[in-house]
């Protein structure tokens, strides 16, 4: 049995710390869903997510974190299943399970990953949706969808064993275009919210509250630098802290370039698009975190922060009605993310690139029909949308007799 | 006893309530409402797309008072709510049968 | 001059707007208010305990307009503010004695 | 048919409330508004400055009703809105023309 | 005078990182304690929230410090105190103090736990305590009650000298369980908020903001990762990798615990519920966090989150009046948790059952005359309640002459 | 080159996460900033504060850095530059660049330190400063003029190379003073808001959520022990435990001082006041942190709370309309701070008062000019106060086109 040695030590803790990161993204998802939908819909979300993250650490624990790391018995496999449960290897707690962190540490931060999935879906579909629909589509995309991706190039997978092996250093393909395509699939899916697309014309629904909303983006981008950081999967102090660079700079590109794009497209300083655009750079910088210089990562910031704006009003001019943009933002800059990784930085090249695409393609094929499968049979069986009744009324009070703030209205 | 209901620029309120305090009336009551009229209405903007919120805040005020400080009062609200711009707003005026005060037996003129 | 005050399912006001955009009567004033009355109230649930919030939230909408615009304006609300369930409101006429436009000096009828 | 405003206590509001439902009257509309009068107003402080608000949050209810109930409506109200102290607010009782229930062809006495 | 070594560094970096993690649990208290109460007394909760934190803080360095840790001196007794103040040991800051931390670490991080304490008073006490008497009952109960509890076990006194040692890893009983008692007599000497039980009934009075309350609860949920995670005391990798992962689980289970319950009994989907579950699943885990396996963190929270439901019900029940179930969750899952550390994982048996209970007992018998004679000598002299104008008023205005939400209301 | 040790590890992990901690003060600056304004105007703040946390980063990377740390060449100097971007060094990402960070993380840290000065002024010149005009101050203030006032002192400039060195451990006066004297020569340019001093009086303008404001004094309390404990640069179990107590000590003591000061000056609770208090205290233990004593720390955030107390009513007398009350708490109290070096604790002595009296004096005049000369200069081209009736209206409208709770007004 190898010793628990100091730098085994640092760096095991680091991952722990980057969890606590992600963990509270979830916060951050939350308002700003929230924030950018409104009051009658807010106790809905908050219950959604609240579930989501707890389904999240749940499900893991039964069946996807051995979903996800098969063990090397899978290797560049589509499919792979370790068992239920978490079982204590020898050693799990010492390097030789691995140099960088304990089985519970790699559990317990994939874990918090995957509720992700789930939450980029919920914005999309937010104020129309029934609640027990969401919650067994993210029991099963959690539990079962995510994972069986996240193992073809994380768990050794056959993305991973491409002879240039495709490459998503944390997830912006992984994790955020698989939310992404099941959001889009379930926005589609359930239509508009009532008065959105009248005629033909596009009637902004604004959200109750932009405070709630910017607070959101700003632990949404304090939780990022876990996210990106931790994938490093250990405490390394010159790869770190390059992630952390690219990190906040994309970041802040994103906010420049969303707030030039839509202050140019529409001649407004619209605070909801630079938030959006904060995100855009955040996605888009996930996939090259490690591996991008500075002025790469301003570049891919700034072109995903432009995108986001575009993509948006796609999306509207298309009449995919998503309250929150989740589907421009992980979905849109996902893919630009990754496939950015072929265009700047060290991995660049035409097999890359190449690379990136059919990893992109596959994880979209598999997720459009996936989640399109799984919002069907919940359509036929518990049905999908609220009454028209209930929508009017609000979520709160049709699902859960409550109000968010019951003295303001 | 005549019952004024005015709709002002919010904005005016302020200037309005000052002006009203130098008159007999001392009492009012005032709420938030919308406003749907000739005025131009500011569009916002919200993810690219601009939209006519349609209305526009104001502030309602109803008084009740005597016939005879009728006058007064509408000069007052008049002069202190004007910019002369659209928007303005308009000033009511109808009949009240009957007034009372809760605190005691007043009644109508005394009520006031 | 008479004055409408209608009171309407908060959810049907934007069907009435457009309703009344197309009458002689270009302006309004609503405001949110609490109705109580013969509705069936939805129960809220709070901890585990069920209870009535006894009153729905509605909107009023005020309107002053000209004895001949009257019908027409009363028409447009009632068909469309209704659903011929309970709670759909009430509407009420009242006379009013004159009216001031605060921008200048236009009176009564001129002034709506 | 006569038109009941009063403006009262917002905590004596469920007491009138629940005197209410036991008078003809089954239905009213209330909504916040502000009251500016004679009440000792509480100051409010910021920051080290001390300043007043100026106007009480009130709550007023509005009843139309039938010239018959009148009076036993206005009782209860009064006794239960009443602490006798400044500040308890006034009823004001006007004349209604018509008034019109939404859903179904009832007008006036009908229509309450 | 030892070497500060990295293994030193790391260990004591973990400890000050948990300080820091505990200490915004009193961001996600406000926040859970306003939002589940009326707006007109939000700024008197906040005043007493950011008050309570300084009392902590202040009282711990001024005697709690040295009454909870009086040295090897008062072993296997009832009542210690090491002197006013904090001195500096010689070797304080090496490993020669203890192998995880310098001696400052190891008092802030007390000291952020001792004002926990107090702030779960609060909540059950909310909008009719008078501002002065809660801010005497804190200083009190913060500065000498809650540490002379906690020397009891942590601090080396008679309850770990027992033959089988009281177990409370992270303080289901003495902390929870001591904010919770002196939090139900406080509930009920002061009597019910007026208009929440009329001639018998049981009237709601929903909180204003249920995306505030939210916010606590995640905010809370994060913060419990270093309240359980810093109580290994240091960052050894196994360990504290075992403590995230039942925290996360109980959580999780806690949620679901007090979904389904509130559910079947109430056929609702009450936020307030789930929220008030989620910490239930903390509190239970916090005596035995580390001793646990995943099913039993699981089967832990899980029945958390269903007690927490029952006993919301029954406190309503009885007439005691805890507006943010502090009592239901901090007293009652305090106990089970401890409770449980006889029945599940490595150290059930029935001679720790037989400890656990005599440690439940003599902190109850303790805390319960301890904090009513504090609450009695309070009402006799300042009073402990505002007047009925006064609490329909709110102690916004009555108490601080202001208004949390100046525009709205 | 030198090998990546453990230690090195730990210690660059502290400054990453530090990073972390000063990174979320930009929510706490935000939170505070709208929570203390009028509703009318809250979409303004947060795109401004959403733009300053880029606008750092990004010029920091493009100037900021080698501005403020021009390395040996300058040593004693007044201005250094070290050319445009951040070049990698060989041995960046060992102990060969620094024994506790990598050269990414020291440039990231800095970099979320650097915006900290332009939020400072953002809550001065809060609801009626341009937005345009704001956005241009900030990248000049951002990109140059901080950077300067740095190298004096933490650059190894002139204010270094005293015979008894300027001491200003985290940056009372290098930060908060900086900021704040910006703060005051904008809040005074620009005139006091509409309606805060008619005929001579002062009307109180509430801001329109304390819940908010109370939240982001949470976070930036949190967000300060990174921002003082990473100023130690280097995980350094005593030295960073230290500075943590004498953190907590002081902010705790300064919500005392400001309690008691605004009760006897007011006979009122004012929950801003304590509010303020806290940043009074954490602001005024900046210079020192890494001298003093819990005592020092106690009376220097006690004093300190009792100023900021005066400060605020003086301010409103002289008619400077700080919104925020960030000239009292960042400038004043920046200046305390500083000056307590040279009473209190380890560095006390004649001398040292001496070259902090230089140092606050030096920094001021800087300042005051460079500041006074950006706004004119920006006054006299694109114009610095909105109009009247756009003021009025409130700026969420008037320049965003935008209501932050569309909903509720
Ligand atoms: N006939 C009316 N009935 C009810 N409210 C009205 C009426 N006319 C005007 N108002 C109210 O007064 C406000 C200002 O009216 P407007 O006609 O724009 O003023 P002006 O005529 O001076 O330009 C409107 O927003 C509306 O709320
Ligand atoms: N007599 C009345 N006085 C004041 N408001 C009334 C009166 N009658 C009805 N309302 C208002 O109208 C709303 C709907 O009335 P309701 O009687 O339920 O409609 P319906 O008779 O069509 O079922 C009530 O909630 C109340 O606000
Ligand atoms: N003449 C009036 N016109 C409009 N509102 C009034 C009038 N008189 C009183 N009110 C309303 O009633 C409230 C209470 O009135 P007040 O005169 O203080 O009661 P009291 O006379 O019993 O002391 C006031 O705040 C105001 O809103």
């Amino acid at each position: 049995m190898e010793e628990v040695t100091p730098i085994f030590t640092v760096h095991n803790l680091w991952i722990m710390i980057a969890t606590l990161l992600v963990f509270i993204m979830h916060l951050g998802f939350a308002n700003l869903e929230i924030g950018l939908t409104r009051s009658k819909n807010s106790v809905n979300i908050l219950f959604k997510n609240t579930l989501i993250i707890s389904i999240g650490i749940l499900t893991y624990a039964l069946c996807g974190f051995n979903l996800m790391y098969p063990g090397e018995a899978f290797e560049g496999a589509f499919f792979g299943f370790a068992g239920f449960g978490i079982s204590l290897s020898e050693g799990w707690n010492t390097p030789a399970y691995d140099e960088g962190y304990t089985l519970y540490t790699d559990f317990i931060f994939q874990a918090v990953f995957a509720a992700t999935a789930a939450t980029i879906v919920s914005g999309a579909v937010a104020e129309r949706m029934k609640l027990i629909a969401f919650i067994v589509f993210s029991f099963l995309y959690v539990g079962i969808f995510y994972p069986m991706v996240g193992m073809w190039s994380w768990g050794g997978g056959f993305l991973d064993t491409l002879s240039t092996p495709f490459y998503d250093f944390a997830g912006s393909t992984l994790v955020h275009s698989t939310g992404g395509w099941a959001a889009l699939v379930g926005a589609w899916m359930l239509g508009p919210r009532i008065g959105k697309y009248p005629n033909g014309k596009i009637i902004p629904i604004p959200g109750h509250s932009l405070p709630l909303a910017a607070i959101g983006v700003f632990l949404l981008w304090f939780g990022w630098f876990g996210f990106n950081g931790g994938s490093v999967l250990s405490a390394n102090p010159g790869e770190v802290s390059l992630v952390f660079v690219t990190t906040a700079i994309a970041g802040a590109a994103g906010a420049f370039g969303a707030f030039f794009a839509s202050y140019i497209k529409f001649k407004t300083n619209d605070l909801t698009m630079v938030l959006n655009g904060i995100l855009a750079g955040l996605v888009s910088i996930t996939a090259g975190a490690d591996a991008m210089g500075l002025i790469d990562a301003f570049i891919i910031g700034l072109i995903g922060g432009i995108i986001v704006v575009f993509a948006v009003v796609f999306f509207d001019m298309i009449k995919i009605d998503d309250p929150v943009g989740a589907i421009s933002v992980h979905l849109v800059c996902g893919i630009w993310g990754t496939l950015a990784v072929g265009i700047f930085g060290n991995e660049a090249g035409w097999n890359q690139l190449v690379s990136q695409l059919i990893g992109i393609g596959v994880v979209g094929v598999f997720c459009v029909i996936g989640s399109g499968a799984l919002f069907f049979v919940i359509k036929k069986t518990i049905g999908i949308r609220v009454t028209e009744e209930e929508e009017i009324e609000g979520l709160d009070i049709s699902e859960h007799k409550m109000s968010a703030y019951p003295e303001f209205n | 006893m005549k019952k004024i209901e005015a709709i002002i620029r919010t904005g005016k309120f302020e200037q309005v309530n000052k002006a009203l305090s130098k008159t007999s009336c001392k009492f009012m009551t005032t709420m938030e409402v919308r406003g749907f009229g000739k005025e131009t209405i500011k569009s916002q903007s919200y993810r690219g797309t601009t939209f006519d919120v349609g209305f526009i805040p104001r502030t309602k005020i109803e008084i009740v008072c005597k016939d005879d400080e009728l006058e007064e009062i509408l000069t007052a609200i008049k002069e202190n709510s004007k910019t002369g711009e659209v928007g303005d707003g308009k000033i009511f005026v109808s009949d009240l049968i009957s007034a009372y005060r809760i605190r005691n037996e007043d009644r109508d003129n005394d009520a006031l």
